[in-house]
């Protein structure tokens, strides 16, 4: 992993169990639990871009959130060098403190219509955070929402108007002008161009990747799918259910891919290059119900590559090169990827 | 199947043992204790009441004591001898005077769901095939009709026109031949030439809403491909509509029966005390401006155990139809 | 702050180049700023039989609002000579048998059955009074501060002790006109004072229930199934005449108002959580709390406005509910009595089928109900339809 | 004075005169009409085809010795019919009884002018010359109605297991075994032969016979005195007598769980219990001329004609004539007016009220019937309380200027007009025209309509100042303004007439507020005293001192000085032990003092010119200076009478104390066929 000196977050042992309740005779009781989010650890340099992947489902939005607060976790730490205030758990913040936080790490969510407030102008919801945290006022917000609209190439005219004036891709920008409103440290952009038309994604994305580089932004990507990753991050890491089972830069981690996970979460996404041979490795069955998950490694079930070992012992995730971490008992002794 | 019915049957247990709380509330309510209300009408009646009788009374009822041992008291005469305490204007047990009164209210009220029903469903799904039609029009607005003509208001109008156009008394379950008579043929159909006023008085208000449920379930369910893909296999438009949409619309629509009882209870009430029918309406009404709050108390309760059973059996008949209720 | 500036500065010069987001032209460029409410009311405008209703509520309550004013006699004043006086005919044919622009009213003859003692009216061709507007009669206080004797209309002082029945007296000599003004007062308040009473109540246990969720939620959505689950009206009969009756008649006015309120919070509390539960796992209200906006601001700024639009259509649904109700226990007479005047009142004045059968214009106090009620579903359906404008 | 062509005043002038001379007591015996001879009888054909066929005795033996005849008011009658009225179901059991109760004593009207105290199932009775004995003798060969023999021994029973004497520790008001003086108070029986017996007292009691005519003490609509030995000792549950399995399924049927509780309704003896009071009891034998045939909690309820009844008439017809009754239940008075005017009524008076005259007039022709009038004993009044705990009220309301101004700021003719349709009679609250204790001074005192004199008289009171709405203000600045109570349910007085009257003293600068409460609480308030002014028609105006509680004040349900009353309650009945918290006592001269004073010694003065002078003075006192502000009154009381029903009179007065239906004697109704 890079330097501790780098590190803007530091997230250990994160845990986010969500309790199943089942209505009995006499009224609910926990009867399980859903491990959305079960021991990740990983860290995020200043001025990185982490990108988070993993199939549906696999917790990875839940991660996301969760390091925002707005989960819970249920166990672990996360720690975020603050600025000006040093080292922060974040998980053991109070809600007031975690406005304090919030000025510094903000979320671009995947519903570019459901994340903006209808009721509001645009020049409400862009101004809501300097407004909050009263920053600014008055003509001086006024112009700072123009300016953040020009940011994000939006006009400056548009102010006044309502959300429901424009578009999937145009609302999304409004949602990334309402992150950087208040210059945050670190942007947590949760499948930011899922939901948009194929058309606009690229426009958002180079938008996201211009502004990264123009501020300095540290961004933790999460997404599904592994094209965008390999084009914008500096590093990825790959989830399956709850769990990291897979860490490294883009290059390497897309060239020596480490766990047979990843390989087949690879050889079924689309290549930007068609000539790239690639081992078509099949993804099988279905993802495991994480309140029950299967014994060993999770994985086991869909592994081409598993054995005895797999089904009884969970593997750790640990350095299997430099920079390069997985979580497969056997990742030294298999040959994966092209 | 059977953890659904438990609950189900729990909860409705847990609310009848509240609404005996809230019917023994009423029956405490009124200021002073029900033995002034009573030697009041005793006295209104001509009587005259020697202290030494209301002493004895006041043993009787065991007033003085503690409220939940008087409430203790009620509840285990109610549950071991069917006691509901005695009525201070009649004189005589509750119970003797609810019976058959009960069992006409509850006929009046299951042959207004049936109007009510065998009015909306037809209805709705008429103006749901022909949407926007005259006719739909129409439905709605006498539904809407209905929907804002008070109850007793209406009773009232039939009565007035009953009254000045044909010189009928219209109110009454049977004819003053058929009223002590024993069941037959005859004292039947006397009902049945009676019961349709107050079933047609009481649906009216309840028709609009369900029309309207019924029409919205209909339009859900007739815009869904399988309807158009059995219309291409060649199915009569009569027995494609009856076939699947109507069914499917009538789920949601058995549910409607729930909440729908305790507003019917209410409307065969109101309207039993204009046309003055035997049911336990104008037993209620007359036992609250006397304040015979015996009386009350044990209709006020009756009634709504009646709804809460009711309510239950629609609900465990909708489990049966439709298994996904089981699981929320 | 000296960063944000700093960044700023750096920003505007490398602005990336403004995206091609359209420039709307007039018509749209109205409907993109325009507010929800706005929106709304487009939409609503739409409903015209909606629209209409509004209309006739608004002029019912400008009516009960100015009853003094309006009526043309006291709603009290009984009239030994004019007891069951038919509605009359106001017309435009003078004694003379003229035709005049000024609409006016001819004379009655009484006449009493020596043995039946049944009073009957003649009209007295020879005798015409012309309306008079803006006469100057009783004293009253216009809305309760402006002392005035102006009333819209009446016969003047040259009819006597002759009167104006426009829609006929009842057995005491009463105008019905009046009466029904004055009823309006309390039957159309109270099931706007009722409503904002469950209004309360409901956003206040529906809202506990839907933000907090856990037990609390659990306990009120028990409380609200079980006032549901429980005949109304028998309950409400036994709450009424349980009302202690040395209570005034203004304290018997609220507490039917709150015995009703008690009701009729449960469905507002239901929709009000519903709406709470659906709102808190938005996403715009994550983002708020994001934008750090503390608990308050998020309830009153970004949920709060984004239902009121429904709960407005749904408070104005329940209004006749609440009409109805009170019509209906004061006409069993468990509501409202005299000498206090509402429409139930004079519906349950009414329930004499004898008296109705000689009387019938003493319903008419019902076709006031059934108007407002229809006013109120009309309108609260069109609310409904407008009420979501932006869904997509 | 003729009206809207009725008839007023010309009522019983006679009959109440005649009614005191009865009072009046004599120690001569009174006894009935000599007995017909043997084989004159005749009975219904229903009862001799049961005589035909062996299944009933014959008439002669059937009717005591020397049966009671009855002359019928028009005409005599025809046998058979079922007479159909309507009733509002068990607890309207005075509709039923006063039509078919027995008393020993009973008002008896051959005409309206007529109407006087008679022997009637007993042949004679005489009292003592202080009135503290009366002797009664049983017509011979009386029989109940299951055919046996009516002796003393059922008059020892019904004072022994009905009666009781050791419950009556303490008198209260009016109690007619009762003169008030503790124990020795009590009415003691003495059986003396199979006929005859004596019940006498400590003091004299000269209103005993007087109020025994007015009550069947106790056994409700049954003899009064005596009770079916042979039958209801099988019910005693701790008596050798009982009978177990009778009284296991009587409990059962009735849905009580004691032996006791069949016996009485509320508590040991009221005898309104499912097995004395044949009401509620088919199998109880009486002696009334019709007897229950099912339960009052079935719909119909119906009478059968009794047998062995014991009157005929003057031609030796066995009364009753009509075979039987139907009632039919209805719970609202308006679905009785439908069927009054569809003719399904054959002859009623209670639950008609003047108020639907019109209705009823309209609808003769329809309903194939005549509406004849009554009258009411009953006036119409407002009562200010004299005795209200706050003494600035009390100060207002006990100056008669004051009284006199509310009095005559009332316009009674256009009240009677608006209200009544003109069918009342303006009036002061007094007795009635006709009662032995009219007086047309008191009846016509404060009546004429003079607002400028209400106001004049208020002026001088000290109460000529005005604050900005026009209302008149105390001396010590407080606004003039009192609330009128009252309850919907006011017997016959209509409630409108609280709305007018408020707007005629609203007129004359007095703020009036309303309060109007259930009846039950209304008495409770009135108990306690703090009521402003309260509203209550003064009835019970004919033979007043049968029961004049209203003008003693003495009553529950209405009453003008209700603190005082517990005072005067003391005095005239009682040992100093009501329960009722003192409040308040008469100031030192205050005439309620008086009052008290002079009901005490009416009740015990054996001299019947003393008594009536010493009542007289009593109604002076109300007559100087009104307590209770009468309006109108004299109410018609009309009465359905379908057009084939006979010999139902008119005119009669309409009173508690004369037994409303009762005095019309409705065992001689007949059906024409």
């Amino acid at each position: 992993m890079t330097t501790q000196n780098d590190t803007l977050l530091h997230v250990s042992n994160l845990k986010k169990h969500f309790p199943i309740y089942n209505r009995g005779i006499l009224g609910k009781r926990v009867t399980n639990y859903v491990k959305a989010v079960d021991g990740v650890n990983f860290t995020i340099s200043r001025g990185e871009v982490l990108g988070l992947v993993g199939e549906s489902g696999c917790g990875k939005t839940t991660t996301g959130r969760t390091i925002l607060r707005a989960e819970t976790p249920t166990d672990g730490s996360i720690i975020f060098r603050d600025n000006d205030k040093g080292e922060i758990d974040l998980a053991l913040l109070n809600r007031e403190e975690l406005r304090d936080v919030w000025r510094n790490i903000q979320l671009i969510f995947q519903d570019p219509y459901s994340s903006l407030n209808p009721r509001m102008t645009l020049e409400q919801i862009v101004g809501e955070p300097l407004h909050n945290y009263d920053v600014l006022k008055g003509g001086a917000l006024r112009d700072r929402v123009a300016e953040l609209l020009g940011l994000v190439g939006l006009r400056p005219e548009y102010m006044s108007r309502y959300p429901h004036a424009f578009s999937g891709g145009q609302r999304q920008r409004i949602g990334i002008a309402r992150a950087l409103a208040l210059n945050p440290q670190m942007i947590i952009c949760d499948e930011p161009v899922s939901a948009l038309d194929v058309s606009i994604q690229a426009q958002i994305l180079n938008l996201l990747q211009d502004l990264q580089a123009q501020f300095q932004l540290t961004y933790l990507f999460i997404s599904h799918d592994l094209s965008v990753v390999r084009h914008l991050c500096h590093r990825v890491a790959v989830m399956y259910v709850g769990k990291i089972v897979e860490i490294a830069s883009t290059e390497e981690l897309f060239n020596n891919i480490q766990h047979p996970y990843c390989e087949a979460l690879l050889s079924s996404a689309p290549t930007p290059d068609p000539r790239a041979k690639r081992k078509h490795v099949p993804l099988i069955g279905e993802v495991p119900d994480p309140a029950n998950p299967p014994p060993g490694c999770y994985f086991h079930p869909r592994c081409l590559y598993a054995k005895e070992q797999c089904k009884a012992e969970p593997p750790l995730l640990r350095e299997v090169k430099p920079g390069h971490w997985s979580a497969c008992h056997f990742s030294e002794e298999l040959s994966l990827g092209s | 199947m059977f953890q659904f019915l438990m609950r189900r049957s729990l909860a409705a247990l847990a609310t009848i043992w509240v609404i005996s709380i809230v019917s023994f509330v009423i029956i405490q309510l009124p200021p002073g204790d029900f033995l002034t209300t009573y030697m009041a009408n005793l006295r209104e009646m001509g009587e005259r009441v020697p202290e030494e009788q209301i002493a004895a009374m006041r043993e009787r009822y065991g007033l003085g004591e503690p409220m939940f041992v008087q409430y203790y008291k009620w509840m285990r005469g109610i549950i071991q001898d069917g006691d509901f305490g005695r009525s201070m204007e009649w004189g005589v047990p509750v119970s003797m005077l609810l019976w058959d009164r009960i069992g006409l209210t509850v006929m009046v009220g299951l042959s207004s769901i049936l109007f009510v029903w065998v009015v909306a469903i037809p209805v709705g799904v008429y103006s749901a095939t022909h949407q926007y039609s005259i006719l739909d029009y129409l439905f709605t607005f006498i539904g809407f009709l209905g929907l804002a003509i008070p109850n007793f208001l209406l009773a009232l109008v039939l009565m007035w026109i009953g009254w000045s156009v044909f010189g009928q008394n219209v109110g009454g379950l049977y004819s003053p031949e058929y009223s002590n008579a024993p069941w037959s043929i005859g004292k039947f159909i006397d009902l049945l030439s009676h019961l349709w006023i107050p079933m047609l008085i009481v649906g009216t208000s309840w028709t609009a809403g369900l029309i309207r449920t019924m029409r919205a379930n209909m339009l859900d369910e007739i815009n869904q491909p399988y309807v158009e893909t059995a219309r291409a296999k060649g199915l009569t438009e009569w027995r494609l509509v009856w076939k699947y949409p109507v069914r499917v619309a009538l789920n949601p629509f058995i549910s409607t029966v729930g909440y729908a009882l305790p507003q019917i209870v209410g409307g065969v009430l109101i309207t039993a005390v204009v046309l003055n029918l035997p049911t336990i309406g104008p037993l209620l009404l007359r036992a609250l401006l006397s304040q015979d709050m015996f009386m009350a108390g044990a209709i006020v309760m009756i009634l709504s155990i009646l709804t809460v059973i009711g309510t239950l059996i629609s609900d465990i008949l909708l489990a049966v139809f439709d298994p996904r209720i089981r699981l929320e | 702050m000296a960063n944000v500036e700093q960044r700023g500065q750096k920003a505007n010069s490398e602005l990336s180049p403004i995206l091609d987001a359209d420039i709307l032209e007039p018509e749209k460029e109205k409907i993109a700023v325009a507010t929800p409410r706005q929106l709304m009311w487009w939409k609503f405008r739409k409903h015209r039989v909606a629209v209409f209703s509004g209309i006739l509520l608004i002029i019912f309550y400008t009516i009960a609002l100015f009853a003094d004013f309006i009526s043309p006699y006291d709603p009290n004043a009984f009239d030994a000579k004019h007891k069951f006086v038919p509605p009359m005919y106001v017309s435009f044919i003078n004694e003379d048998g003229n035709f005049t622009l000024r609409p006016g009213v001819h004379g009655l003859i009484l006449h009493k059955n020596p043995e039946t003692l049944r009073i009957t009216y003649e009209k007295d061709k020879s005798v015409w009074y012309p309306v008079h507007f803006f006469v100057r009669e009783r004293p009253y206080k216009l809305l309760g501060f402006i002392e005035t004797d102006i009333h819209l209309f009446g016969l003047g002082e040259e009819a006597g002790s002759d009167k104006i029945f426009v829609l006929g007296s009842d057995r005491l000599g009463r105008d019905m006109l009046s009466r029904i003004f004055y009823g309006a007062r309390i039957s159309l308040s109270i099931g706007l004072v009722s409503v904002f009473l469950s209004l309360t109540l409901g956003i206040v246990l529906g809202g506990i229930s839907g933000y907090y969720g856990g037990w609390t939620d659990n306990i009120i959505q028990r409380v609200i199934e079980f006032i549901r689950s429980v005949p109304g009206l028998p309950l409400w009969m036994a709450l009424s005449a349980a009302l202690p009756s040395d209570w005034s008649q203004i304290r018997r006015y609220f507490g039917i108002t709150i015995i009703l309120s008690m009701i009729g919070w449960t469905e507002l509390g239901r929709q009000v959580r519903g709406r709470f539960l659906a709102l808190r796992t938005e996403d715009f209200v994550l983002s708020a709390r994001l934008s750090g906006a503390r608990d308050l601001r998020i309830i009153l700024r970004h949920m709060v406005p984004s239902f009121t639009s429904h709960i407005i259509a749904s408070l104005t649904l329940s209004v006749p509910g609440i009409i109805l109700t009170e019509t209906g226990l004061s006409f069993l007479g468990l509501g409202l009595r005299q000498p206090v005047v509402s429409w139930g009142v004079l519906l349950q004045e009414a329930q004499n089928i004898r008296t109705v059968a000689l009387a019938p214009w003493l319903l008419l106090p019902g076709l006031a109900v059934v108007l407002t009620v229809l006013a109120f579903n009309f309108l609260g359906d069109g609310l409904r339809d407008a009420a979501d404008p932006f869904s997509r | 004075m003729g009206k809207n062509g009725l008839s007023r005043r010309d009522f019983l002038k006679a009959s109440a005169a005649a009614a005191a001379a009865v009072v009046a007591a004599r120690n001569v015996p009174v006894t009935s009409a000599a007995p017909l001879r043997q084989g004159m009888y005749k009975e219904a054909p229903m009862l001799a085809d049961l005589v035909a066929a062996g299944d009933l005795p014959p008439v002669e033996q059937r009717l005591p010795v020397n049966p009671r005849v009855i002359t019928p008011t028009h005409e005599v009658g025809q046998y058979g019919g079922t007479l159909r009225r309507a009733f509002k179901g068990l607890s309207d059991r005075w509709g039923p009884v006063k039509l078919s109760e027995e008393g020993a004593i009973q008002w008896d009207a051959p005409d309206p002018e007529n109407a006087t105290l008679v022997a009637n199932y007993i042949s004679e009775w005489s009292q003592n010359e202080d009135a503290s004995e009366y002797v009664f003798t049983l017509r011979e060969g009386l029989k109940w109605s299951d055919g046996m023999p009516f002796t003393t021994e059922d008059v020892q029973f019904y004072y022994d297991k009905i009666f009781i004497p050791q419950l009556h520790t303490r008198p209260g008001p009016l109690q007619v075994g009762l003169t008030g003086e503790g124990d020795e108070g009590i009415m003691q029986l003495e059986v003396i032969d199979e006929l005859t017996w004596k019940v006498s007292f400590s003091t004299p009691n000269p209103l005993f016979v007087l109020r025994f005519g007015n009550d069947t003490m106790g056994m409700i609509a049954g003899p009064s005195m005596a009770a079916p030995k042979h039958y209801l000792e099988k019910f005693l549950g701790d008596a050798d007598t009982a009978d177990q399995a009778l009284i296991d399924a009587a409990m059962a049927a009735n849905g009580v769980t004691t032996w006791q509780e069949l016996w009485y309704e509320s508590g040991p003896g009221d005898a309104r219990g499912p097995i004395n009071f044949f009401f509620r009891n088919p199998d109880l034998p009486v002696i009334n001329p019709w007897r229950s045939l099912n339960s009052p909690l079935d719909d119909p309820w119906v009478m059968e004609r009794n047998p062995y009844y014991h009157a005929v008439d003057t031609e030796g017809n066995q009364l009753p004539y009509i075979d039987g009754m139907s009632h039919a239940l209805f719970q609202e008075t308006e679905t009785l007016n439908l069927w009054i005017a569809q003719g399904l009524i054959d002859m009623q008076q209670r639950h008609v009220s003047s108020a639907n005259f019109t209705f009823f007039k309209e609808n003769e022709e329809a309903g194939d019937y005549k509406v004849v009038t009554w009258k009411s004993a009953t006036t119409n009044a407002f009562h200010p309380n004299i005795s209200h705990p706050d003494p600035a009220i009390r100060a207002v309301f006990d100056v008669a200027e004051f009284r006199e101004a509310l009095s005559i700021a009332i316009n009674r003719e256009e009240l009677n007009e608006l209200v009544y349709s003109g069918l009342l009679e303006p009036r002061q609250a007094s007795p009635v025209s006709g009662s032995p204790n009219f007086d047309p001074e008191f009846e016509t005192k404060w009546i004429e309509y003079d607002p400028d004199r209400a106001n004049q008289l208020l002026d001088d009171l000290g109460y000529d100042q005005r604050d900005g709405d026009g209302y008149r203000l105390r001396p010590d600045g407080e606004r003039l303004a009192f609330t009128i109570t009252y309850s919907e349910a006011l017997s016959n007085m209509n409630p409108d007439e609280v709305q007018v009257v408020t707007s005629y003293w609203e007129a004359i600068g007095i703020q009036i507020s309303q309060q109007v409460l259930e009846r039950s609480l209304l008495e409770e308030r009135n108990r306690a005293g703090d009521i402003e002014i309260g509203v209550w028609p003064v009835d019970r105006s004919s033979v007043v001192m049968g029961d004049p509680r209203r003008y003693t004040g003495t009553i529950d349900d209405g009453c003008w000085a209700p603190n005082y009353a517990i005072y005067m309650a003391d005095i005239v009945y009682g040992d100093g032990t009501t329960d009722r918290p003192f409040v308040l006592e008469p100031p030192a001269d205050h005439p309620v003092r008086r009052i008290a004073e002079l009901w005490d010694q009416v009740q015990k003065e054996p001299d019947e010119a003393t008594r009536n002078a010493l009542f007289k003075e009593i109604m002076d006192i109300h007559k100087e200076h009104p307590y209770m502000i009468g309006t109108v009154g004299e109410d018609p009381a009309p009465v359905i009478v379908k057009n084939y029903v006979g010999n139902v009179g008119s005119g009669f007065i309409n009173d508690d104390t004369m037994r409303n239906v009762g005095i019309a004697r409705p065992k001689q109704f007949f059906i024409r066929s």
